[in-house]
Protein backbone atom coordinates (compact mmCIF):
# COMPACT_ATOMS: atom_id res chain seq x y z
CA UNK A 1 0.00 0.00 0.00
CA UNK A 2 1.48 3.24 -1.06
CA UNK A 3 0.68 6.41 0.99
CA UNK A 4 1.32 10.13 0.44
CA UNK A 5 2.03 12.97 2.29
CA UNK A 6 1.41 16.52 1.40
CA UNK A 7 1.91 20.20 2.62
CA UNK A 8 2.69 20.28 6.43
CA UNK A 9 1.87 16.56 7.03
CA UNK A 10 5.07 15.58 4.67
CA UNK A 11 6.88 18.46 6.48
CA UNK A 12 6.29 16.87 10.06
CA UNK A 13 6.41 13.45 9.03
CA UNK A 14 9.53 14.08 6.98
CA UNK A 15 8.42 11.61 4.07
CA UNK A 16 6.52 12.38 0.92
CA UNK A 17 5.49 8.93 -0.21
CA UNK A 18 6.39 5.28 1.43
CA UNK A 19 5.12 2.07 0.89
CA UNK A 20 3.69 0.44 4.27
CA UNK A 21 2.18 -2.79 4.80
CA UNK A 22 -0.18 -1.87 8.10
CA UNK A 23 -0.85 -5.05 10.32
CA UNK A 24 -4.11 -7.16 9.69
CA UNK A 25 -6.02 -5.73 12.30
CA UNK A 26 -6.00 -1.48 10.99
CA UNK A 27 -9.09 -1.40 8.71
CA UNK A 28 -9.98 2.39 8.69
CA UNK A 29 -8.21 5.73 7.48
CA UNK A 30 -8.64 6.43 11.68
CA UNK A 31 -7.20 2.80 12.62
CA UNK A 32 -4.50 4.03 10.24
CA UNK A 33 -3.55 7.05 11.75
CA UNK A 34 -3.50 5.60 15.26
CA UNK A 35 -0.78 3.27 13.97
CA UNK A 36 1.18 5.60 11.85
CA UNK A 37 1.40 7.72 15.36
CA UNK A 38 3.43 4.56 16.81
CA UNK A 39 6.05 4.62 14.30
CA UNK A 40 7.96 7.06 15.41
CA UNK A 41 7.86 11.08 17.01
CA UNK A 42 7.59 12.71 13.63
CA UNK A 43 4.44 10.64 12.58
CA UNK A 44 3.04 11.29 16.13
CA UNK A 45 3.79 15.06 15.64
CA UNK A 46 2.42 15.22 11.72
CA UNK A 47 -1.36 13.23 13.10
CA UNK A 48 -1.08 14.92 16.50
CA UNK A 49 -4.45 16.92 15.45
CA UNK A 50 -5.61 14.08 13.43
CA UNK A 51 -8.87 15.49 13.87
CA UNK A 52 -7.96 17.69 11.39
CA UNK A 53 -5.89 15.94 8.92
CA UNK A 54 -8.09 14.80 5.34
CA UNK A 55 -7.60 11.61 4.01
CA UNK A 56 -7.96 10.53 0.13
CA UNK A 57 -8.16 6.88 -0.41
CA UNK A 58 -7.21 5.77 -4.83
CA UNK A 59 -7.30 9.99 -5.46
CA UNK A 60 -10.79 10.50 -3.74
CA UNK A 61 -11.66 12.27 -1.03
CA UNK A 62 -12.57 9.43 2.41
CA UNK A 63 -13.58 9.78 5.69
CA UNK A 64 -11.66 8.79 8.85
CA UNK A 65 -14.51 5.70 8.53
CA UNK A 66 -13.73 4.65 5.32
CA UNK A 67 -11.97 1.00 5.14
CA UNK A 68 -8.97 1.05 3.63
CA UNK A 69 -8.99 -2.67 2.25
CA UNK A 70 -8.07 -3.37 -1.26
CA UNK A 71 -6.69 0.65 -1.07
CA UNK A 72 -3.74 1.13 -3.03
CA UNK A 73 -2.94 4.46 -2.52
CA UNK A 74 -3.68 6.40 0.45
CA UNK A 75 -2.76 10.09 0.68
CA UNK A 76 -2.93 12.33 4.11
CA UNK A 77 -3.18 16.16 3.96
CA UNK A 78 -4.28 19.19 5.74
CA UNK A 79 -7.44 21.18 4.83
CA UNK A 80 -6.94 22.00 0.65
CA UNK A 81 -6.72 25.79 0.18
CA UNK A 82 -6.49 26.42 -3.33
CA UNK A 83 -8.48 28.38 -5.20
CA UNK B 1 -12.60 21.22 -19.33
CA UNK B 2 -10.22 21.62 -17.04
CA UNK B 3 -6.18 22.02 -16.71
CA UNK B 4 -3.50 21.64 -13.88
CA UNK B 5 -0.69 23.73 -15.10
CA UNK B 6 2.63 25.61 -14.19
CA UNK B 7 2.52 28.46 -16.21
CA UNK B 8 0.46 31.56 -16.24
CA UNK B 9 -2.94 31.38 -18.41
CA UNK B 10 -4.72 34.26 -21.00
CA UNK B 11 -7.87 34.88 -19.70
CA UNK B 12 -9.23 36.56 -22.66
CA UNK B 13 -7.80 33.98 -24.95
CA UNK B 14 -9.52 31.10 -22.31
CA UNK B 15 -13.03 32.97 -23.15
CA UNK B 16 -12.56 33.26 -26.69
CA UNK B 17 -11.58 29.99 -27.55
CA UNK B 18 -14.49 28.91 -25.60
CA UNK B 19 -17.16 30.77 -27.36
CA UNK B 20 -15.28 30.92 -30.84
CA UNK B 21 -18.10 30.11 -33.68
CA UNK B 22 -21.28 29.96 -31.37
CA UNK B 23 -23.71 31.76 -31.76
CA UNK B 24 -26.24 29.96 -28.81
CA UNK B 25 -24.44 31.23 -25.57
CA UNK B 26 -25.87 34.27 -24.02
CA UNK B 27 -23.97 35.24 -20.84
CA UNK B 28 -19.95 34.10 -19.97
CA UNK B 29 -18.99 34.64 -16.40
CA UNK B 30 -15.33 34.19 -15.62
CA UNK B 31 -13.19 34.55 -12.18
CA UNK B 32 -10.03 34.81 -11.27
CA UNK B 33 -7.93 34.25 -8.60
CA UNK B 34 -5.34 36.22 -8.17
CA UNK B 35 -2.04 36.29 -5.02
CA UNK B 36 -2.73 39.14 -2.95
CA UNK B 37 0.58 40.74 -1.13
CA UNK B 38 -1.74 41.61 2.20
CA UNK B 39 0.25 45.10 2.63
CA UNK B 40 3.52 43.45 2.10
CA UNK B 41 3.13 40.42 4.10
CA UNK B 42 3.37 38.32 0.93
CA UNK B 43 6.37 38.05 -1.16
CA UNK B 44 6.28 34.99 -2.75
CA UNK B 45 3.14 31.98 -2.28
CA UNK B 46 3.96 28.42 -3.32
CA UNK B 47 0.81 26.05 -4.60
CA UNK B 48 1.71 22.22 -3.92
CA UNK B 49 -0.73 20.08 -5.24
CA UNK B 50 -1.10 15.93 -5.81
CA UNK B 51 -1.35 15.37 -9.36
CA UNK B 52 -4.04 12.73 -10.30
CA UNK B 53 -6.13 13.44 -7.36
CA UNK B 54 -6.40 17.12 -8.92
CA UNK B 55 -7.31 16.33 -12.16
CA UNK B 56 -9.97 14.05 -11.19
CA UNK B 57 -11.33 16.06 -8.50
CA UNK B 58 -11.60 19.18 -10.64
CA UNK B 59 -13.18 16.38 -13.17
CA UNK B 60 -15.87 15.43 -10.61
CA UNK B 61 -16.55 19.05 -9.67
CA UNK B 62 -17.12 20.24 -13.25
CA UNK B 63 -18.99 17.23 -14.11
CA UNK B 64 -21.87 18.55 -11.02
CA UNK B 65 -21.68 21.97 -11.89
CA UNK B 66 -23.01 20.53 -15.42
CA UNK B 67 -25.05 18.09 -13.88
CA UNK B 68 -26.82 21.17 -11.65
CA UNK B 69 -27.04 24.02 -14.52
CA UNK B 70 -27.72 24.27 -18.33
CA UNK B 71 -23.90 24.98 -19.04
CA UNK B 72 -23.19 25.11 -22.49
CA UNK B 73 -19.21 25.23 -21.72
CA UNK B 74 -17.01 25.42 -18.45
CA UNK B 75 -13.37 25.54 -17.75
CA UNK B 76 -11.46 25.37 -14.78
CA UNK B 77 -7.68 26.08 -14.96
CA UNK B 78 -5.51 25.78 -12.31
CA UNK B 79 -1.56 26.28 -11.55
CA UNK B 80 0.87 25.19 -9.48
CA UNK B 81 4.26 25.95 -8.54
CA UNK B 82 6.03 29.16 -7.40
CA UNK B 83 3.61 32.99 -7.93
CA UNK B 84 4.32 36.10 -7.25
CA UNK B 85 1.83 38.67 -5.94
CA UNK B 86 -0.53 39.82 -8.44
CA UNK B 87 0.22 36.56 -10.56
CA UNK B 88 -3.34 34.22 -11.54
CA UNK B 89 -3.78 31.19 -9.40
CA UNK B 90 -7.20 29.95 -10.91
CA UNK B 91 -9.21 30.71 -13.58
CA UNK B 92 -13.23 29.72 -13.95
CA UNK B 93 -15.66 30.36 -16.96
CA UNK B 94 -18.61 29.14 -17.32
CA UNK B 95 -21.32 29.91 -20.14
CA UNK B 96 -25.24 29.36 -20.44
CA UNK B 97 -27.83 30.93 -22.39
CA UNK B 98 -28.97 32.90 -19.49
CA UNK B 99 -27.07 34.92 -16.52
CA UNK B 100 -28.03 33.64 -13.78
CA UNK B 101 -26.90 29.61 -14.85
CA UNK B 102 -23.69 31.09 -15.34
CA UNK B 103 -23.03 33.21 -12.29
CA UNK B 104 -24.26 30.36 -9.97
CA UNK B 105 -22.01 27.54 -11.61
CA UNK B 106 -19.25 29.47 -11.63
CA UNK B 107 -19.58 30.17 -7.34
CA UNK B 108 -20.33 26.61 -7.15
CA UNK B 109 -17.42 25.75 -8.84
CA UNK B 110 -15.03 28.34 -7.02
CA UNK B 111 -16.48 27.29 -3.49
CA UNK B 112 -16.27 23.44 -4.42
CA UNK B 113 -12.75 23.87 -5.52
CA UNK B 114 -11.76 25.95 -2.51
CA UNK B 115 -12.58 23.25 -0.22
CA UNK B 116 -12.37 19.60 -2.44
CA UNK B 117 -9.51 20.13 -4.83
CA UNK B 118 -6.17 18.75 -3.21
CA UNK B 119 -4.19 22.25 -3.29
CA UNK B 120 -2.11 23.65 -0.24
CA UNK B 121 -0.86 27.49 -0.59
CA UNK B 122 2.43 28.24 1.32
CA UNK B 123 3.67 32.08 1.75
CA UNK B 124 6.53 33.72 2.32
CA UNK B 125 7.08 37.20 3.76
CA UNK B 126 9.27 39.54 6.05
CA UNK B 127 7.88 37.13 8.69
CA UNK B 128 9.21 34.00 7.17
CA UNK B 129 7.06 31.20 5.84
CA UNK B 130 3.68 29.16 6.37
CA UNK B 131 1.14 27.25 5.08
CA UNK B 132 -2.34 29.11 4.78
CA UNK B 133 -4.86 28.18 6.97
CA UNK B 134 -8.70 26.98 5.70
CA UNK B 135 -11.02 29.21 5.78
CA UNK B 136 -14.29 28.45 8.06
CA UNK B 137 -16.41 30.56 5.38
CA UNK B 138 -15.25 28.35 2.87
CA UNK B 139 -16.72 25.57 4.19
CA UNK B 140 -20.21 26.89 4.65
CA UNK B 141 -19.78 28.72 1.23
CA UNK B 142 -19.57 24.99 -0.33
CA UNK B 143 -22.04 23.56 2.85
CA UNK B 144 -24.37 26.26 1.46
CA UNK B 145 -25.38 24.56 -1.76
CA UNK B 146 -25.75 20.85 -0.21
CA UNK B 147 -29.58 21.35 0.70
CA UNK B 148 -29.92 21.63 -3.39
CA UNK B 149 -28.05 19.07 -4.15
CA UNK B 150 -29.91 16.76 -1.63
CA UNK B 151 -33.42 17.95 -3.03
CA UNK B 152 -32.51 16.50 -6.67
CA UNK C 1 -15.05 53.16 -14.71
CA UNK C 2 -18.41 53.41 -17.55
CA UNK C 3 -18.41 52.87 -21.08
CA UNK C 4 -20.98 53.10 -23.69
CA UNK C 5 -19.32 52.24 -27.37
CA UNK C 6 -20.24 51.22 -30.55
CA UNK C 7 -17.33 49.07 -31.05
CA UNK C 8 -16.28 45.96 -29.17
CA UNK C 9 -14.20 45.50 -26.03
CA UNK C 10 -11.28 43.06 -25.33
CA UNK C 11 -12.18 40.98 -22.24
CA UNK C 12 -8.45 40.18 -21.89
CA UNK C 13 -7.49 43.53 -22.19
CA UNK C 14 -10.19 45.24 -20.18
CA UNK C 15 -9.40 42.70 -17.00
CA UNK C 16 -5.35 43.43 -17.59
CA UNK C 17 -5.78 47.24 -17.12
CA UNK C 18 -7.83 46.85 -14.33
CA UNK C 19 -5.16 44.70 -12.51
CA UNK C 20 -2.14 46.17 -14.03
CA UNK C 21 0.48 46.76 -11.50
CA UNK C 22 -2.00 45.83 -8.21
CA UNK C 23 -0.94 43.29 -5.80
CA UNK C 24 -3.74 43.84 -3.57
CA UNK C 25 -6.08 42.36 -6.05
CA UNK C 26 -7.77 38.25 -5.03
CA UNK C 27 -10.71 38.19 -7.12
CA UNK C 28 -11.97 39.49 -10.44
CA UNK C 29 -15.62 38.51 -11.99
CA UNK C 30 -16.22 39.06 -15.17
CA UNK C 31 -19.58 38.87 -17.16
CA UNK C 32 -19.92 38.51 -20.74
CA UNK C 33 -23.20 39.11 -22.57
CA UNK C 34 -23.80 37.89 -26.09
CA UNK C 35 -26.28 37.92 -28.81
CA UNK C 36 -28.06 34.55 -29.13
CA UNK C 37 -29.33 33.13 -32.53
CA UNK C 38 -31.81 31.27 -30.68
CA UNK C 39 -31.78 28.46 -33.21
CA UNK C 40 -31.46 30.96 -36.11
CA UNK C 41 -34.65 33.63 -35.22
CA UNK C 42 -32.33 36.38 -34.83
CA UNK C 43 -29.78 37.33 -37.44
CA UNK C 44 -29.37 40.83 -36.18
CA UNK C 45 -30.15 42.91 -33.33
CA UNK C 46 -29.78 46.67 -32.97
CA UNK C 47 -29.28 48.05 -29.54
CA UNK C 48 -30.91 51.96 -29.46
CA UNK C 49 -30.03 53.64 -26.23
CA UNK C 50 -30.33 57.14 -24.66
CA UNK C 51 -27.13 59.19 -25.12
CA UNK C 52 -26.32 61.28 -21.89
CA UNK C 53 -29.16 59.07 -19.44
CA UNK C 54 -27.37 55.65 -20.34
CA UNK C 55 -24.26 57.11 -18.97
CA UNK C 56 -24.89 58.39 -15.74
CA UNK C 57 -27.83 55.39 -15.11
CA UNK C 58 -24.69 53.48 -15.18
CA UNK C 59 -22.39 56.04 -13.24
CA UNK C 60 -25.40 55.56 -11.07
CA UNK C 61 -25.63 51.79 -10.73
CA UNK C 62 -21.57 51.68 -10.22
CA UNK C 63 -21.72 54.00 -7.67
CA UNK C 64 -24.55 51.84 -6.01
CA UNK C 65 -22.28 48.66 -6.02
CA UNK C 66 -19.05 50.23 -4.69
CA UNK C 67 -21.29 51.39 -1.84
CA UNK C 68 -22.68 47.83 -1.23
CA UNK C 69 -19.51 46.34 -1.58
CA UNK C 70 -15.78 46.70 -1.06
CA UNK C 71 -14.65 47.17 -4.28
CA UNK C 72 -10.80 47.90 -5.46
CA UNK C 73 -12.12 48.56 -9.38
CA UNK C 74 -15.17 48.21 -11.49
CA UNK C 75 -16.20 48.53 -14.79
CA UNK C 76 -19.05 48.47 -17.09
CA UNK C 77 -18.73 48.58 -21.00
CA UNK C 78 -22.08 48.44 -23.08
CA UNK C 79 -22.42 48.60 -26.99
CA UNK C 80 -25.36 49.87 -29.04
CA UNK C 81 -25.80 50.02 -32.70
CA UNK C 82 -25.97 47.19 -35.31
CA UNK C 83 -24.86 43.64 -33.65
CA UNK C 84 -24.74 40.22 -35.07
CA UNK C 85 -25.60 36.66 -33.19
CA UNK C 86 -22.08 36.21 -31.25
CA UNK C 87 -21.25 39.19 -30.94
CA UNK C 88 -20.40 40.65 -27.44
CA UNK C 89 -23.26 43.41 -26.12
CA UNK C 90 -21.95 43.92 -22.72
CA UNK C 91 -19.16 43.36 -19.66
CA UNK C 92 -18.97 44.18 -16.40
CA UNK C 93 -15.58 43.05 -14.07
CA UNK C 94 -15.60 43.79 -10.32
CA UNK C 95 -12.46 42.92 -8.38
CA UNK C 96 -11.89 42.76 -4.98
CA UNK C 97 -9.87 40.91 -2.04
CA UNK C 98 -11.97 38.06 -1.28
CA UNK C 99 -14.85 36.25 -4.46
CA UNK C 100 -17.96 36.77 -2.47
CA UNK C 101 -18.13 40.50 -3.04
CA UNK C 102 -17.35 39.94 -6.46
CA UNK C 103 -19.45 37.96 -7.52
CA UNK C 104 -22.18 39.73 -5.38
CA UNK C 105 -21.55 42.86 -7.12
CA UNK C 106 -21.16 41.60 -10.58
CA UNK C 107 -24.42 39.85 -10.26
CA UNK C 108 -26.23 42.89 -8.71
CA UNK C 109 -24.66 45.54 -11.56
CA UNK C 110 -25.91 43.30 -14.24
CA UNK C 111 -29.58 42.74 -12.53
CA UNK C 112 -30.03 46.93 -12.40
CA UNK C 113 -27.79 47.60 -15.33
CA UNK C 114 -31.30 45.17 -17.08
CA UNK C 115 -33.72 47.27 -15.69
CA UNK C 116 -32.54 50.63 -15.42
CA UNK C 117 -29.82 51.40 -17.67
CA UNK C 118 -31.85 52.73 -21.55
CA UNK C 119 -31.22 50.16 -24.27
CA UNK C 120 -33.60 48.89 -26.48
CA UNK C 121 -32.94 45.73 -27.98
CA UNK C 122 -34.84 45.15 -31.61
CA UNK C 123 -33.77 41.89 -33.17
CA UNK C 124 -34.54 41.07 -36.61
CA UNK C 125 -34.59 37.67 -38.10
CA UNK C 126 -36.42 35.46 -41.07
CA UNK C 127 -39.90 36.08 -38.77
CA UNK C 128 -39.58 39.59 -39.14
CA UNK C 129 -38.24 42.58 -36.91
CA UNK C 130 -39.87 42.98 -32.95
CA UNK C 131 -38.81 44.98 -29.90
CA UNK C 132 -37.10 42.50 -27.80
CA UNK C 133 -39.71 42.77 -24.16
CA UNK C 134 -38.86 43.19 -21.14
CA UNK C 135 -38.78 40.11 -18.47
CA UNK C 136 -40.19 39.96 -15.75
CA UNK C 137 -37.54 37.61 -14.15
CA UNK C 138 -35.21 40.47 -14.66
CA UNK C 139 -37.66 42.75 -12.36
CA UNK C 140 -37.34 40.18 -9.85
CA UNK C 141 -33.82 39.77 -9.52
CA UNK C 142 -33.46 43.44 -9.34
CA UNK C 143 -35.94 43.50 -6.62
CA UNK C 144 -34.41 40.63 -4.68
CA UNK C 145 -31.24 43.63 -4.05
CA UNK C 146 -34.04 46.03 -2.42
CA UNK C 147 -34.06 44.88 1.23
CA UNK C 148 -30.07 45.01 1.31
CA UNK C 149 -30.61 48.63 0.20
CA UNK C 150 -33.23 49.60 2.42
CA UNK C 151 -31.80 47.76 5.26
CA UNK C 152 -28.63 50.23 5.27
CA UNK D 1 -39.78 71.98 -22.54
CA UNK D 2 -37.85 68.95 -24.82
CA UNK D 3 -39.58 65.59 -25.09
CA UNK D 4 -38.08 62.65 -26.00
CA UNK D 5 -39.27 59.09 -27.48
CA UNK D 6 -36.97 55.95 -27.71
CA UNK D 7 -37.63 52.33 -29.32
CA UNK D 8 -41.44 51.47 -30.35
CA UNK D 9 -42.53 54.64 -28.18
CA UNK D 10 -40.66 56.48 -30.95
CA UNK D 11 -42.03 54.49 -33.74
CA UNK D 12 -45.52 54.67 -33.15
CA UNK D 13 -45.24 58.34 -32.22
CA UNK D 14 -43.50 58.76 -35.61
CA UNK D 15 -41.00 61.57 -33.79
CA UNK D 16 -37.59 61.03 -31.94
CA UNK D 17 -37.57 64.53 -29.83
CA UNK D 18 -40.12 67.99 -30.42
CA UNK D 19 -40.24 71.04 -28.08
CA UNK D 20 -43.25 71.35 -26.79
CA UNK D 21 -45.38 73.67 -24.37
CA UNK D 22 -48.02 72.05 -22.24
CA UNK D 23 -50.99 73.68 -20.81
CA UNK D 24 -50.43 74.84 -17.23
CA UNK D 25 -53.13 72.31 -15.42
CA UNK D 26 -50.32 69.10 -17.18
CA UNK D 27 -48.49 68.91 -13.63
CA UNK D 28 -47.23 65.24 -13.77
CA UNK D 29 -46.13 62.43 -16.12
CA UNK D 30 -49.34 60.97 -16.20
CA UNK D 31 -51.18 64.32 -17.12
CA UNK D 32 -48.32 65.12 -19.98
CA UNK D 33 -48.99 61.25 -21.17
CA UNK D 34 -52.93 62.38 -21.10
CA UNK D 35 -52.76 65.45 -22.61
CA UNK D 36 -50.15 63.98 -25.68
CA UNK D 37 -52.55 61.52 -26.68
CA UNK D 38 -55.19 64.14 -27.54
CA UNK D 39 -52.78 65.19 -29.95
CA UNK D 40 -53.32 62.59 -32.85
CA UNK D 41 -54.21 59.05 -33.50
CA UNK D 42 -50.12 58.58 -33.82
CA UNK D 43 -50.09 59.65 -30.04
CA UNK D 44 -53.20 58.27 -28.72
CA UNK D 45 -51.67 54.51 -30.25
CA UNK D 46 -47.94 54.94 -28.67
CA UNK D 47 -49.42 55.62 -25.51
CA UNK D 48 -52.64 53.25 -25.32
CA UNK D 49 -51.11 50.86 -22.43
CA UNK D 50 -49.91 53.92 -20.66
CA UNK D 51 -49.21 51.83 -17.52
CA UNK D 52 -46.11 50.17 -19.63
CA UNK D 53 -44.65 53.87 -20.09
CA UNK D 54 -41.24 54.36 -18.50
CA UNK D 55 -40.38 57.55 -18.21
CA UNK D 56 -37.48 59.86 -17.21
CA UNK D 57 -36.97 63.42 -16.04
CA UNK D 58 -33.84 65.13 -16.99
CA UNK D 59 -32.07 61.96 -17.11
CA UNK D 60 -33.10 60.25 -14.47
CA UNK D 61 -36.16 57.61 -14.22
CA UNK D 62 -39.37 59.19 -13.22
CA UNK D 63 -42.79 57.56 -12.16
CA UNK D 64 -46.16 58.55 -13.27
CA UNK D 65 -46.78 60.80 -10.47
CA UNK D 66 -43.63 62.90 -11.16
CA UNK D 67 -43.89 66.78 -11.20
CA UNK D 68 -42.87 68.23 -14.46
CA UNK D 69 -42.56 71.84 -13.16
CA UNK D 70 -39.06 72.69 -14.37
CA UNK D 71 -37.86 69.90 -16.09
CA UNK D 72 -36.16 70.54 -19.45
CA UNK D 73 -35.94 67.24 -21.17
CA UNK D 74 -38.71 64.70 -20.27
CA UNK D 75 -38.10 61.45 -22.14
CA UNK D 76 -40.60 58.43 -22.71
CA UNK D 77 -39.70 54.66 -23.70
CA UNK D 78 -40.76 50.93 -23.12
CA UNK D 79 -39.25 49.12 -20.08
CA UNK D 80 -35.56 48.80 -20.97
CA UNK D 81 -34.36 45.79 -22.37
CA UNK D 82 -30.37 45.97 -22.21
CA UNK D 83 -27.65 44.23 -21.05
Amino acid sequence: MRLLYFAWVKEKAGVAAEDIEPPENVATIAELIVWLKTRGPEFANAFARSEVIRAAIDKSHARHDAKIKGAREIAFFPPVTGG
Amino acid sequence: MIRVQQEDFDIGAEIARLKAGRTDIGAIVSFTGTVRDRGGAVTEMTLEHYPGMTEAELQRIEAEACARWPLQASLIVHRYGALKPGDNIVLVVTASEHRDAAFEAAKFLMDYLKTRAPFWKRESGPGGTRWVEAAESDDASAAAWKPKRAAE
